[in-house]
């Protein structure tokens, strides 16, 4: 029996979640190349930090999703013709 | 199936609010004394009911 | 309410008024849900269907309060007089006896 | 991928990278809105408020139907397909991870120098 997988509807909740922090994260990253203060930087190197850590935790969970597959080295399709 | 997980699971989540609006809507319009209070309230009825049967139709048609 | 089912089940307190306030919470929150459940919504069959209902749920929502604020019961523009009203509903709600 | 983001061969799917990206960004603004909105009708009463809420609505939910099937199209996106979705959700975050372990900016960002004067303030 296996225990480890997670339901349907949390799967989806957590691909919601990780796409989510994916997104804060780089725009947290990329931002701190146009901010002006140095507080607001270094309170988004803090969001960055722990971003990253979540994200990873987050990874880590999704892996017990029932649609989880192997995950390629690359993006199976490029857009660039 | 012919819809996406996450909206057959949408619509469970939706159909499970408007049948307990429907049945407190039923059970409480005998309550109430106010005429246009009662029309409004057999509006909601008669539309929640419409949109369950479809629901419904959805979610049957979602079941493998 | 009317009067003899009051005396019959001892909900004298279940005022229209109360009735009315539950049926524009539940059209709110199902506002809310609808928004949620459209924009989870891929398939143009199921948006189409969820977009109608959240239309009609506006509707329903748009009645309702127009009738709670013509009965008085719903004071959008005047906050004070919309906290007043809580504060007696809020005294009525604590001062029912337990059955 | 190396650490140096200077290194030319780090470029190699960055288009499609940062496409998805901002596609994601965009999707996830608009149910936001649709969300906002539909929240703020709930809450306003003045009739040309309503209308004006109801309108934008609709145009919302609009864009988030063009930004969803564009989204499909594309293969960025795969609501009915869940294990392909899922290699494309681990593999945005790891790439994210992974920019978001780069030192990006080095020096100093404080530009606040080139805009305390006026032109005229020589």
């Amino acid at each position: 029996m296996d225990i480890q997988k997670l339901a349907d509807h949390e799967s989806l909740d957590l691909h919601e979640v990780i796409n989510f922090k994916t997104l804060c994260l780089a725009k947290s990253k990329l931002m701190q190349g146009l901010v002006f203060d140095h507080e607001l930087r270094a309170l988004m190197q803090k969001d960055v930090e722990q971003s990253m850590q979540a994200l990873r935790e987050l990874q880590a969970i999704y892996q017990r999703a029932p649609f989880e597959a192997p995950v390629p080295q690359n993006r199976p399709t490029p857009i660039i013709n | 199936m012919k819809y996406a997980l996450h909206e057959v699971l949408e619509v469970h989540e939706i159909a499970a609010f408007k049948t307990t609006c429907l049945t407190k809507s039923k059970t409480m319009k005998a309550l109430v004394t106010d005429q246009s209070l009662k029309d409004i309230m057999q509006k909601d009825i008669d539309v929640s009911t419409r949109q369950l049967q479809e629901y419904a139709s959805i979610l049957s048609n979602a079941k493998q | 309410m009317n009067p003899i089912i009051e005396t019959l089940t001892g909900m004298n307190a279940l005022s229209d008024q109360v009735v009315a306030m539950d049926l524009l919470i539940s059209a709110k929150s199902g506002i809310r849900n609808y928004a949620m459940a459209v924009t989870e919504t891929g398939t143009p069959e199921i948006k189409e269907m969820l977009t109608r209902h959240l239309v009609e749920a506006l509707d329903m929502h748009e009645q309702i309060s127009t009738y709670m604020k013509e009965k008085g019961w719903y004071h959008a523009w005047n906050t004070n007089e919309q906290i007043s009203l809580d504060l007696n509903n809020i005294n009525t709600a604590l001062n029912l006896p337990t059955l | 991928m190396n650490q140096d983001y200077l290194d030319p061969i780090n470029s190699l799917h960055v288009p499609e990278l940062a496409d998805t990206t901002f596609a994601m960004d965009l999707l996830l603004r608009s149910k936001e809105g649709v969300r906002n909105i539909a929240v703020a009708l709930t809450e306003s009463a003045s009739p040309d408020v309503r209308t004006l809420l109801r309108s934008q609505l609709m145009q919302g939910i609009a864009m988030h139907q063009e930004i969803t099937e564009l989204m499909i199209n594309k293969k960025w996106f795969h609501p009915y397909e869940l294990s392909e979705q899922y290699k494309l959700d681990q593999l945005s975050a790891n790439n994210t991870l992974m920019i978001g372990k780069m030192n990006l900016f080095p020096v100093e960002t404080n530009r606040k120098g080139m805009f305390d004067q006026t032109p005229d303030d020589h």
